[in-house]
């Protein structure tokens, strides 16, 4: 992504360092900077500090969909053309308990995928890369203002950034 | 359809509207249908209706009234005619599979003249005129004229026609049962075959004879005996059958003897003397005047000889002569060299016991064919040359005699052969000119079985192929030879005749009123008066008779086939895949060999046998059978065709080839001959349709005694699967679920308070006959499949006799037992709710629907059948052109137009003919009226000889289903599993003291 | 979790290794491809005659209606449940080790039910008719059976490949995006069309991990319904042999138990081609099999309880058709499944056999028979003796069930081999997560 | 019994020519008086003299028989010619002679009819296209529709007596069946119609 509004980007080999950067960043009050991990990593979550995703809501929601939908389809549809068979009760709902299952897992995934999707992009930030961020370093990138890069750079050299540079 | 030409002409002569074929093109509806309407409107044909022609089986020679079914003018199924009085509405499998003949695809389509070494199809007037010439050539005396058993015009006919050109005929019948004939002669003067009444007879005694199979007529001898044996309040007749091997006739009986081969007349004789000795039963007064010729003829005697203890010799012989009885000799009881006088043993017997006049009737003038001897009367002045011209009909000797005799080789020796055979055979192919004749279907005829009952068979159809009746083949040689006959045509010959009987009847109506009488009723019979017969001189000649097989080897007994009788339908696919009462056996042949034996030999089921006798020597594989004496080999005839037809060449061996050549002293064919087994190193697994013989406990078949029920055995009938006892709490619940699926099953449209089919089967009538699985084929287009498929296990017949064997071992008696298996049409139906798309379901009428079209071919609802009756089209059976295609042009004339000809891929079965059902229903609703019971009859229970089926609506309280379902005896099959069967099945009722 | 006998990859070279196992393929691989391709090819050729001229050419008769082709249908749904354990239930148990293992068999599980799901389609008697298996609004105006196991296995085993799949694709991303940011060429293009963007920010991370844990939590009751529903195929049947309240479990620890097996099957040589003796030693394949002799030792005792239920229930069709199972036709079948699965997996007992990866590799090619002798015996041999004596009949199956079932093994190696060269079959990003990042004051 | 029939039938085809013109007008009084059930009463209809049969709808019959002119304008009633549908499943077709029994004196000049005299004097039955055609699966039992159900005809084949050459009206697909059924409150069981 090209159009990024510009800043500083920087790539820290080791965790503590990309942390204490994190923190001090947060302290001179930036928000709305992006860090880079390769894999999860608990301790940079922690200092970037978000609140939980709001992914699982679509879960619930999703499966709630697929328990409903799969019982009123089955009795519905029974009830539609009603045919005996085996001397058993036209709707018998015990045996549609397996439909309501499965499409309670499968709208449920659904649901939740899209939203993984959904607030991503809704939560995607303009912001520079480095093609290492998904190999073996952590990347911090800081939008500010040209006035302010020195700075910013300054403290990012300081919390022990392999590199640091400006992204324009 | 396939071959659109003949369909067109077809068409025209018979003016059908709508695809006629519509069954056969399955799913497809894509090329332009075409509607042909008729030329003219014929009055007694309305398209999609069923017109009915009254007729007469001509399968064999008992005369049974058919009705036959046509649609758009195609004979499409054969009913019995009630009024007849042989076979009273009733069929035998025989003849209901008979229309595949009819539309056979290798019928002689049209006079063939010989041209090098084969025929050739020819002109009529070239072939007609080439025989005429060959008559008026030949020499007096040198023109014979075979053919199979005649009555009636045909017969007069074919007299007037012999006897004009100075020629001999020769009446060719395989079964002519001389050694009874001659037999009668020498006891009481009479050259014939008693009427056996089984319905008067308290006691039956079968000396060998197949009275269910092929003995005489086996319709009327089924519904006969099923009425004095079947079970009906606390009394029946008690079947006693004497003979080395237990035939399918001798499994209906309680108590099966086997002695020694050949000395059953040695029994026979036995129980006279006892009878006599201690003035048993009521004798006629010169019966004593046997006394000094039976004295020598005691028990103990006997016991040696027959291999049969004392005791039960007289035991039998107070049984016998206690009650009203009937002895019967013929069969193959009666064709081994000293056969007669086993036969006049048997006459004697049923004289001392005073059942001539009563049981046995003498007087109806049965006779069939010349007897064997007249056959090498034949081969010898062939082979002499002083044959110069052979007329054939309806007979195929080089087949159906002892290869040994050699009357191909005779054939050899005439200059001029001429057929009217309607198919080629192993004897037409010796036809210098073939004159193919008409089917039964296709023809103005009359047959007289016995005195005072005169049938018609008039065309139900026009003449599928090129063909003419042989009576107007006659009378067009004897005109083209310079004569005039009386009549033009066949048909007016016969109505001559038919004029003359009207004048003997003293009928005084217009001739007209009398003959459309006749043809709507199917003849006219009258009550003939029974002959009063008495000994004759020959009677005190009696004596013992004697077989016995070389030293060290096994006698085989060579049985007539009840499928294929001495062969001649063979060519019927459908009874090809027939499965044989006794070993449920389908195309081919085996050898029934005791499980005694076959260890001595190391022989397994299914190995390869090589049977030799001092004729010949075949091989054949072997079927272990616990119905024979160990010293005893069967062989079934009929098959080991060489020529004839698709269906029948090479398939199995001609057991024929292994009989002597030299008639026995009384005239006959022997059928007992010597003979060894060696056990080759091939095997194959038997192309039979049985899975277990046996019925592992399981109540599938069940029985009680007479004995049994007077102990009150049914109070208690017997349950299978509460091995356990059921917890009362658990009872209680079965109770509530019970509930609940009668409320699932009342709702709405499936309210059960109108309709619920039911059919209940009598087991104690059941002979286990066959003839409802061929109806149920013909009337719902079930498939045959070949060899290949039923080893395979894929046999499609949708009712099935199930054959198990009970004891046998040990020294205990071997009994069996008949269930004919069909959809059971349950209530809490397993295959059901397996279904994924509804395509097996409940209708509301209480059947099991099968929708076919609707089927995706899961097989889940096969599996979950505990009944495995369900039958799936592994390969297309139904599109022309596929390499499993069942209805080889024109057999698909045949196909019923009321039911779907099933694809490939779809699961089929018993369906309660439910198309009569709604046949029925839209009739009672057109008319604005109920159905009512006994209007809708299934197909298996309008043919069954024993009239064991019942049908109708179990919601009727006063149905006749409803009321036989209630009987004490009733019970269903496999009960334990709570599936509510429809078919309810009456116990079959074993007629033995012990309980 | 990799326990520190060589000193652990750093991110860098785990990157590089997993990527390498992406070069260009050795003929070796070509051979093994084409022999798939030919296998398949040949199965559905099979297939198609048996669509133009009937199922008349497999093996099947009237009281077997089902043989060869929906055992091999059982076989594989079975097969592809330990995936989706490893990489689902172990997932939620923080297990760390499954890591390693557990993209392969998430592979083989997205395979393995793609094959499955052809069976179905493959034995019915009009396939072209099969999609009125589907509640579709018509104007027949007809719907179907919910009350059909059939119906529920539809809906199981569309839910279960669709999940599956899902999870797999899902799972994939960062590695791919991994592998774009060192990719070349064609591969470049495609990795950046299925990266769908990903950059590891700190938003993504926090979205994707929650969405990951709630499939893993949806997928974990999936697993164990599939195939109890499949075994209520049987279960829900009166056929004596099948009408079992056990099925359920015993169906599902059988499952697993071949999953397993199957999974060794394909690590082994895995590891050794790509040289991944560094990720994939011998504490992952304990690991495995002490999975596979819990399962089997569950499954063990499920044959036991089936035959004691036999005999302690007193129903005679039940007692019958088990001992036909041991001593009747099949008796062979019955035992090859016993000792295989029954026997062998007591070897695991001992740690030696546990951690010697040649003993496992044979071993789960026993199971892996064993478990398909297994299946075929529940439906063949129990379809041929049921309640009808005079309709029991003997199966044999014949050329068009051995090219069919042979050409499952070609569609399912034919999809992995494409896989594995072109998607890492060990999860970059999961390994380097179970590895501390370096610290500037060092490991902590 | 084809055979003996045939001959008579041959006669009673000649004798029809009388008979019928008076059975034309009874069919007519009845059409007009009391409709019956196979047949809604319409206002008198005039078909067009002449028509472009270049495109008709339907499928192009061996002969252009024009519905419109017999059942319209002359008010035939439809069993005059599909005389079985109140007895059999299928309704059935005219014979040529039926309508030879008309066509001896009337329109003879007629194009159309000469080549309906031509097919019945050779001897060769006319083999009408099939408009309205069924799977074959199915059982249509046109006389418990038409007697017990007073199904009128026109429900399932349309306004017959307006077209010049028939075509399909109804889709005879199974929805269309089920919907007259159920509004009807008939059965809608599988083996009412499959078996």
């Amino acid at each position: 992504m090209s159009a990024h509004p510009g800043g500083v980007l920087a790539a820290f080999l080791h965790e503590d360092a990309a942390v204490s950067a994190i923190r001090s960043l947060k302290e001179l009050g930036y928000k709305d900077f992006t860090v880079y991990s390769p894999a999860p990593n608990h301790a940079l979550m922690e200092a970037v500090g978000h609140k939980i995703s709001p992914v699982r809501l679509w879960t619930l929601v999703g499966g709630l969909v697929g328990v409903t939908s799969g019982f009123a389809m089955t009795i519905w549809m029974s009830l539609d053309y009603p045919i005996v068979v085996g001397g058993k009760p036209i709707p018998s709902w015990i045996p549609y308990v397996v439909i309501g299952f499965e499409l309670t897992i499968l709208i449920g995934a659904i649901a939740t995928l899209t939203g993984l999707a959904v607030h991503i992009l809704l939560t995607r930030k303009a912001a520079a890369y480095d093609p290492r961020f998904t190999d073996d370093q952590i990347g911090v990138f800081v939008p500010c203002p040209t006035e302010r890069r020195g700075a910013v750079e300054q403290m990012l050299n300081a919390a022990g950034a392999v590199e640091v540079r400006v992204a324009a | 359809m396939t071959d659109g030409m003949d369909r067109r002409k077809f068409l025209k002569v018979l003016g059908v509207t709508g695809g006629g074929t519509a069954a056969l093109a399955g799913c497809s509806t894509d090329d332009v249908a075409k509607l042909i309407p008729y030329m003219v409107p014929v009055e007694d044909q309305i398209p999609g209706v069923a017109t009915y022609y009254a007729s007469t089986c001509r399968g064999c020679a008992a005369g049974c009234g058919v009705h036959v079914k046509v649609r758009e003018g195609r004979a499409v199924k054969l009913e019995g005619n009630p009024e007849a009085p042989i076979n009273r509405g009733k069929l035998c499998a025989r003849s209901q599979a008979s229309l595949q003949a009819t539309y056979h695809p290798d019928r002689n389509r049209s006079a063939m003249m010989r041209q090098g070494e084969g025929l050739a199809p020819a002109e009529w007037e070239a072939a007609l005129a080439e025989v005429a010439t060959r008559l008026q050539a030949a020499p007096a005396g040198s023109v014979w004229f075979m053919h199979g058993t005649q009555t009636g015009s045909l017969d007069a006919l074919i007299g007037e026609f012999v006897t004009a050109i100075g020629g001999r005929r020769l009446v060719f019948e395989a079964f002519a049962h001389e050694a009874v004939r001659h037999a009668s002669r020498e006891t009481f003067g009479r050259d014939e075959v008693p009427l056996y009444r089984f319905a008067d007879a308290q006691y039956i005694l079968s000396f060998g004879a197949d009275f269910l199979e092929t003995f005489m007529s086996p319709v009327e001898y089924t519904r006969g005996f099923a009425d004095a044996h079947g079970y009906r309040d606390g009394r029946m007749a008690k079947y006693v059958h004497i003979e080395p091997r237990m035939s399918g006739t001798a499994m209906s009986a309680d108590e099966w003897i086997a002695p020694t081969p050949g000395s059953e007349g040695t029994l026979a004789l036995a129980m006279a003397q006892v009878i006599v000795e201690r003035g048993l039963g009521r004798p006629p007064a010169d019966a004593r005047s046997l006394r000094a010729a039976l004295a020598s003829f005691t028990p103990d005697l006997a016991a040696q000889a027959t291999d049969i203890d004392a005791a039960t010799i007289t035991r039998l012989a107070q049984e016998f002569a206690a009650g009203p009885s009937v002895a019967l000799p013929g069969g193959i009881g009666t064709q081994h060299a000293d056969a007669h006088r086993t036969a006049a043993a048997v006459n004697v017997l049923n004289y001392v016991a005073g059942n001539i006049g009563h049981t046995v009737e003498y007087g109806h003038g049965l006779r069939q064919g010349d007897g064997y001897a007249t056959l090498r009367e034949f081969t010898v002045a062939a082979e002499a040359g002083s044959i110069q011209v052979l007329l054939i009909h309806d007979a195929n000797p080089v087949h159906a005699s002892p290869s040994a005799l050699n009357v191909s080789g005779a054939l050899g020796h005439i200059p001029f052969v001429a057929s009217f055979s309607r198919f080629q055979d192993e004897t037409s192919a010796w036809a210098h000119v073939v004159l193919p004749d008409h089917d039964a279907m296709e023809q103005w005829n009359d047959w007289q079985p016995r005195a005072g009952v005169q049938m018609l068979l008039q065309p139900a159809m026009a003449p599928v192929f090129d063909t003419r009746q042989t009576g107007d083949v006659l009378l067009d040689l004897s005109r083209r030879m310079g004569r005039t006959p009386r009549q033009a045509t066949y048909k007016e010959y016969v109505q001559a005749r038919w004029a003359d009987l009207q004048r003997t009847l003293g009928d005084r109506a217009p001739f007209d009123t009398f003959w459309r009488n006749a043809l709507q009723r199917g003849g006219v019979w009258t009550e003939a008066r029974p002959a009063t017969v008495r000994l004759a001189a020959g009677a005190t000649r009696v004596t013992n008779p004697a077989w016995a097989p070389t030293e060290g080897q096994l006698t085989l007994i060579a049985y007539p086939s009840s499928t294929f009788y001495d062969g001649r339908d063979a060519h019927v696919p459908w009874l090809q895949e027939l499965p044989d009462p006794v070993t449920k056996m389908t195309w081919g042949s085996w050898v029934e060999i005791h499980p005694d034996t076959a260890d001595r030999f190391g022989i397994m089921e299914g190995d390869v046998v090589q049977v030799t006798s001092a004729q010949g020597t075949v091989a054949v594989p072997a079927y272990l059978y616990p119905g024979l004496r160990p010293d005893v080999v069967a062989m079934p005839l009929g098959q080991g065709h060489t020529a004839y037809t698709r269906y029948a060449t090479g398939v199995g061996v001609n057991t024929w080839s292994l009989l002597p050549g030299e008639a026995a002293v009384f005239g006959g064919a022997q059928h007992y001959v010597s003979v060894s087994l060696t056990r080759t190193s091939r095997h194959e697994r038997l192309a039979k349709t049985e899975g277990r013989n046996r019925q592992l406990g399981r109540g599938i078949a069940q029985a009680v005694t007479l004995g049994g029920i007077a102990h009150g055995a049914l109070d208690h009938p017997f349950h299978v699967a509460h091995a356990a006892p059921v917890p009362e709490r658990e009872e209680h619940l079965l109770d509530e679920v019970a509930a609940a699926q009668r409320r699932a099953t009342d709702y709405g449209p499936y309210a059960l308070r109108n309709t619920r089919w039911g059919m209940t089967i009598d087991l104690s009538r059941c002979t286990g006959c066959n003839a409802c699985v061929a109806a149920c084929s013909a009337e719902n287009n079930v498939p045959y499949i070949g060899a290949e498929q039923v080893r395979r296990g894929r046999a499609m017949q949708w009712i099935r006799i199930e054959r198990y064997f009970e004891g046998g071992e040990h020294g205990e008696p071997l009994e069996t037992r008949f269930v004919p298996m069909l959809c059971q049409h349950c209530g809490n139906a397993p295959c059901e709710p397996v279904c994924p798309v509804f395509a097996a379901y409940h209708t509301p009428d209480g059947l099991n629907g099968q929708v076919y079209n609707r089927c995706v071919g899961t097989r889940y609802c096969g599996n979950n059948c505990p009944y495995k009756v369900r039958y799936f089209n592994w390969y297309d059976m139904s599109e022309p052109g596929a390499p499993k295609f069942a209805w080889p042009d024109p057999m698909h004339w045949m196909l019923n137009p009321d039911v779907t000809v099933r694809s490939r891929g779809v699961m089929e079965k018993c369906t309660f003919c439910v198309q009569r059902i709604r046949g029925a229903q839209h009739r009672a609703a057109t008319e604005g009226r109920a159905l009512v019971d006994g209007e809708v009859r299934t197909a298996c229970q309008q043919t069954c000889p024993a009239d064991a089926i019942t049908f109708g609506n179990m919601m009727d309280p006063e149905a006749q289903v409803t009321r036989t379902a209630a009987d004490p005896r009733g019970y269903r099959v496999l009960e334990g599993l709570n599936t509510k069967p429809a078919v309810t099945y009456l116990m079959k009722v074993r007629h033995l003291e012990e309980a | 979790m990799a326990t520190g006998k060589a000193p652990q990859p750093t991110y860098a070279e785990i990157t590089r290794d997993i990527a390498a196992t992406l070069g260009n393929p050795g003929k070796g691989y070509y051979a093994l491809l084409t022999t798939a391709v030919v296998l398949f090819l040949a199965g559905a050729i099979t297939v198609l005659l048996e669509v133009r001229y009937g199922l008349g050419l497999a093996g099947y008769r009237t009281p077997v209606f089902w043989g060869v082709y929906i055992t091999t249908f059982v076989f594989w749904v079975g097969i592809a449940h330990s995936g989706t354990l490893i990489s689902a239930i172990l997932y939620l148990f923080r297990s760390a080790w499954r890591t390693a293992v557990y993209r392969t068999a998430e592979a083989m599980t997205v395979f393995a039910v793609l094959t499955a799901g052809l069976f179905p389609l493959i034995h019915v008697g009009r396939m072209w008719y099969a999609y009125w298996l589907i509640p579709y609004p018509n104007q027949r105006q007809l719907w179907v059976n919910f009350k059909s196991p059939l119906i529920w296995d539809v809906f199981a085993v569309s839910t279960y490949l669709t999940v599956s799949t899902l999870f797999l694709m899902v799972g994939l991303i960062p590695d791919i995006a991994s592998l774009r940011d060192k990719a070349t060429g064609w591969r470049k293009k495609l990795y950046q069309a299925t990266a769908l963007g990903w950059r590891g920010t700190d938003q993504q991370w926090r979205h994707y991990t929650k969405a990951y844990m709630y499939m893993a939590a949806l997928a974990t009751p999936l697993v164990l319904s599939v195939h109890s529903v499949v075994s209520w195929d049987f279960a829900m049947a009166i056929v004596p042999g099948w009408h079992a309240t056990i099925f359920a479990p015993y169906f599902v620890a059988g499952a697993i138990y071949s999953g397993v097996a199957m999974v060794i099957t394909l690590l082994v040589p895995i590891r050794k081609v790509f040289k991944l003796e560094r990720y994939i030693h011998e504490d992952h394949f304990e690991n495995l099999s002490k999975l596979m002799l819990l399962t089997g030792m569950i499954v063990a005792y499920a044959y036991v309880t089936e035959y004691f239920i036999a005999w302690y229930s007193g129903n005679p069709f039940e007692q019958a058709s088990f001992w036909n199972r041991a001593f009747g036709d099949y008796w062979w079948a019955t035992w090859t499944m016993l000792i295989c699965n029954g026997l062998l997996p007591l070897f695991l007992w001992s740690r030696k056999i546990r951690r010697s990866i040649p003993a496992l590799f044979v071993l789960s090619l026993f199971v892996n028979l064993g478990m398909w002798f297994e299946r075929f015996v529940i439906i063949v041999v129990s379809l041929s003796f049921e309640y009808e004596p005079y309709a029991m009949g003997h199966y044999s199956a014949t050329w068009a069930d051995w090219l069919v079932l042979s050409g499952s093994f070609g569609w399912f190696f034919m999809w992995f081999l494409l896989f594995a060269k072109n998607f890492p079959t060990v999860s970059i990003t999961e390994v380097k997560e179970v590895i501390p990042m370096p610290r500037k004051g060092g490991a902590h | 019994m084809a055979k003996w029939v045939r001959p008579m039938a041959k006669a009673s085809g000649v004798l029809m020519t009388g008979a019928l013109l008076v059975v034309l007008v009874g069919a007519m009084q009845t059409s007009q008086t009391a409709p019956s059930a196979t047949m809604q009463s319409f206002e008198p209809f005039q078909a067009p003299r002449d028509v472009d049969t270049t495109n008709l709808r339907g499928p192009r019959q061996p002969i252009l028989y024009r519905h419109d002119i017999h059942a319209g304008q002359y008010q035939m009633d439809c069993r005059y010619c599909h005389g079985y549908v109140e007895v059999s499943s299928s309704p059935g077709l005219p014979s040529t002679a039926v309508c030879m029994g008309c066509h001896m004196v009337v329109q003879t000049q007629s194009p159309e009819v000469q080549k309906l005299a031509e097919a019945h004097n050779s001897g060769t039955p006319v083999e009408w296209v099939e408009v309205h055609e069924l799977a074959q699966f199915v059982r249509f039992p046109h006389q418990r529709h038409v007697v017990a159900g007073q199904v009128a005809c026109q429900e399932c084949h349309g306004p017959v007596q307006e077209m010049v050459q028939v075509w399909q009206f109804s889709s005879l697909k199974m929805g269309w069946c089920l919907d007259c059924h159920k509004e009807r409150g008939q059965t809608t069981d599988c083996t009412a119609c499959h078996y």
